[in-house]
């Protein structure tokens, strides 16, 4: 009897350890993740805010030749197949 | 005659388990998804096929001196092949629509809850006694919920190898599941008129900001989040090599021919995780539930976040974005896309779908760094 | 002064031995049958290359720590570099004239006659007491009979490590000498009449068939020999990837940078295999025999199962495409539609050809299974 | 002599052994092969009728225009890159 | 609470040396010179993010199961890379210039004096007890005058392992310092008249010559310094693909998918050196002033047998030409160009420099091979 | 006194001995690279003029356009697959 239960009282233990381990990992680490991108979301405006000050001429450029060149590809890969 | 015996004792036909015909028809599935069905067929076909392979009775493939038990060891093991595709993701990946609209970037962090939702949930599973995971296991089988196959599989080396095969093909499954999984939970927490919100174009980006970024990137985590920094770090050269305009030749090669031949070994390496004995276990039908549950969670967080964003910032958000946080790039952007489509026809989203798509390949690589700095300790 | 000696004492002139001289003349011929005649240059270049490297005095390169020789250890001994090879050609290959006309697999079984009477051949000379050959370094003997490099460097990788280099090069060298070993064969067997023979044209087959059959392919294998499995599931893999039309881009770089890659490496570790002291052996001359032999019983046993097949099928078989059965793909095919143009200069035979010839490949990755299975148990 | 003898006996036994070793490799070799590839001639077979009945839609291709495509991608590859 | 203090006492800003922070710095640096100045960027953009990686504190990048120390055991110690590196050089190196006009060799052996003259200054700061370089070590440092980074790479890899980073390092960045180290010691030692000298327009050569010209290179060393014949042996194997035309599929992928990967994985590999604690020590400048010395060196003793081969020759030689002589391909002959240019905007020595500037190669590869016989004994 | 002058000339000796290593090394080493590169020059004059004499025709090639090199290349392997 006594044994059966102080495992018992040890199982709930553990259980109850991993569940406060999980819970802590959830609150901790969520809270890393936007501290984390939070901070990434500053550094990368400020960042965005110095180089078009101090670098305005700088020619903008989008990704949209890439894609051009992509779908050419992919239009070129199709092709091959039929 | 002795021979005869011994090309019938030798025969598939002799040797066959019903485990492997079973794995035998879910690899086949898995192949009629990817080519049928066009699903992730990059690494649905090869994973199938290399599934195939490993459940041929009678034959060192995924085992001993097997290709594909060598191909494992040197390339997943290691965590060679989850950082090098990594390296080819940042070569093809453009931020610009990020640096655009940094606020983005929370989307994608929102998005995260998925994964440690699910490392409770197994922790949960294994308390109630229906599984048995450890915490550095279920900080594994969380990670599926990062809908990011490279990580998955890297932080599953590095906490549960025992439990690699499974979660990798949870990960990719659910990846090709997207446009199943997504829309219901993305109709459902969001209204009408939300669906319908137009977003204003993005600016441009100059090439500038777009070469300074992955140093930023990498900087922040080397000083906040060192355990982050193999796959951010990967992450980040390739796309300085796509971005800087100098190495063009270098950057060509990992968007086409290294990623390829890792993509065609990565694939063939996780396939030799299918065969039967290690597939199909209890386990397994754990981790692709809590696989499932990970990206509902996501989804519905990030769209949650979306909604929220969307009431806080001056400029309108459409909260279908948000469930392009889960990654799970490019699929997740164009089903936030088509969604927004099937609600307003004139509402193009992709390309600020693609914020935080690409936000929530960064946000999983910061929540595997976290896993990994909390429970490898 | 001590220097100077030091220079004499290690360079080439002191140190070279004959075998070392005539192993120099034997790889600048290869290198010219392969630049200036055109033989199997991509591999006559690669392995004449690295025997000239294995064969400089005094310095590390097919030995030790030398490149070569760690190329050897990691691409052959695995036996990596023929399965990768074997997918490219999987990725390389039309299958379609085999579809179009299955019944051509005959000749690709009857030309692997070749390998088992040279099989036999072995154990006769060592029977005469000629040469000293197990069974399995005469089973890995016989391989060379399957005209397919690749194959035959596996087979020899499992079965007779120690003969791989000179099976490897008696097998790409027969391979390059094909135009000139098959004709007469194909003549001597053949009336003017049968080399006349036109075929009809080839049905158009669905991109359906072209999916299903590696598939099929692969299964059949697994089912029934499971021992071929490793040759036969990476060519059919290097297939599905090229006929599935969802993974072009693997495809396109497994036919392109990867095959390369490999061929480069493969070649030059097999030319680590031509040094003086392996290569000037008297094995390497009954092997060489042998291997002629071989070569010369598969065509002369394909062409008479076409002979055959002419007189069973409704349909008119010209028997020369038989001597395509060997595989030695496409050469042999190119062989067959040449002397079946001096025969008719308005029958083109090539693509009929082309069926067998990929039947052969298969049709010796069987064969190769069963020594296999047979032989290392 | 009775050694010698011996020996001589011994060394046509083996001798033997591997002829008829060779013989019935060559006989169920040779046999497996055409058997394996006589059930993959009957699967095509059936496979290709099987799929003509159920899908003849599907549109016959040739993969002659695989090199074509290939070409015109290099030649594309080359412009991207200039 | 805890987990809190766990993250802070993980960071970087926790756990962050002053060694790292200025390795940091050095590689942004770097990275800035690569992208901005485009000095040698394939390399310089490589180096310096892998050494920004390497330098990241509390994360195996560069160290242990790290993924670049991992690439750099197999790629450089095993001496993988720069052989695989030099045989893609071969592949792009056109040495029609040289075949040309074959007198150019001179120039490319009196740059070697760099080599020779650096590895008696190393010794020399020895014997002053400045530095404590053994003689392998200052071989191994003195090849950086060869300006030639694969040929410094695997010298280094067989003399001094130990000092392997930073000699990459200083070879790597003064070959990108080629144009500023080398123009004033050219107009130093050349006169206004001499640097105006236009040569004769270059013969055409035929493609036997070019295909021949490898294989005589790879014999001669055979017989005379089989110590080189790893690198000469791969540089003329890389060249006979790209001349003997019949393997232009081998040839364009050495050229670009090959050398690519390798490069890109060569450069994180040497960039795993630059961590703080290994590249922050005394012999480090040491062996970068050396380095400069012997850049120097080479370049004076090039231009000064240029001007000699002018004074003895028949045709014009312009003296400027001989600063090719150092190698640091295609830099050292665009440098000579210029300073041509500017002296006689008429005068375009390009072609006349790519002469000395490939027997450059070659030399300091014949160079590399008597260190190694002569120390490595 | 007796012991740090042996140390001292020992010390001189060591240095000593580096010294003439370098410079043995120095003048042997650039010996033997203008030998060979000087056989070098030899060997590939005397080829050439072997070559334009035994094969003038051969046509002179330079290795400028890879690019197109390898599209005909693709060409010439298509054709000879068909
Ligand atoms: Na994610
Ligand atoms: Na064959
Ligand atoms: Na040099």
């Amino acid at each position: 009897m006594r044994i059966i239960e102080r495992l018992q009282i040890e199982a709930d233990i553990v259980q109850g350890d991993l569940i406060n381990q999980g819970l802590t990992l959830m609150l901790v680490g969520m809270g890393t993740v936007f501290v984390f991108l939070t901070l990434l979301v500053g550094a990368t405006t400020l960042m965005s805010h110095l180089v078009l000050r101090f670098r305005p001429a700088d020619e903008a450029v989008d990704a949209a030749d890439d894609d051009v060149a992509a779908i050419t590809a992919a239009v070129v890969a199709h092709r091959r197949r039929h | 005659m002795e021979l005869i015996r011994q090309i019938w004792f030798g025969s598939g036909l002799y040797q066959i388990t019903p485990g492997q015909l079973i794995m035998l028809g879910i690899c086949l599935l898995l192949l009629y998804l990817g080519i049928a069905r066009r699903f992730e067929p990059l690494l649905l076909v090869t994973i199938g096929f290399g599934g195939l392979l490993s459940n041929i009775p009678g034959v060192e493939i995924a085992t001993g001196n097997g290709l594909l038990h060598l191909v494992y060891v040197v390339g997943i093991e290691t965590g060679a092949f989850p950082l090098i595709i990594f390296m080819g993701v940042g070569a093809l990946t453009d931020f610009g629509p990020l640096l655009a609209n940094p606020r983005t970037l929370f989307l994608g962090a929102a998005a995260q809850f998925g994964i440690f939702a699910t490392l409770l949930g197994a922790l949960g599973l294994t308390a109630l006694g229906v599984m048995d995971f450890s915490v550095r296991e279920a900080a594994a089988i969380g990670i599926i919920g990062g809908a990011d196959g490279p990580t998955a599989i890297y932080v599953a080396g590095q906490l549960a190898p025992n439990l690699l095969g499974a979660i990798a093909v949870a990960a990719y499954s659910y990846m090709a599941l997207v446009p199943l999984i997504q829309p219901p939970i993305m109709k459902l927490l969001t209204s009408e008129a939300e669906r319908k919100i137009q977003m204003s174009q993005l600016r441009e980006v100059s090439s500038t900001e777009r070469i300074v970024f992955p140093l930023l990137l990498v900087l922040l985590v080397a000083l906040l989040l060192p355990s982050a920094a193999p796959l951010i770090g990967m992450l980040a050269f390739g796309n300085l090599m796509r971005e800087c305009g100098v190495v063009d030749r270098l950057s060509h090669t990992t968007q086409n021919a290294l990623i390829n031949i890792v993509t065609i070994f990565l694939g063939l390496a996780v396939g030799s995780k299918l065969s039967a004995e290690q597939f199909l276990v209890p386990s397994t039908l754990g981790i692709l539930l809590l696989g499932m549950v990970a990206f509902a969670i996501g989804t519905a967080s990030g769209v949650l976040m979306g909604k929220l964003l969307n009431r806080l910032s001056s400029q309108p958000i459409n909260p279908l974005i948000g469930a392009a946080g889960v990654s799970a790039v490019p699929m997740a952007a164009r089903v936030a896309n088509r969604v927004g489509l099937d609600a307003n026809p004139h509402n193009i989203l992709l390309m600020h779908a693609m914020g935080p798509n690409v936000a929530g390949v960064i946000g999983s690589a910061v929540a595997a760094g976290i896993m990994i700095m909390f429970t490898s300790s």
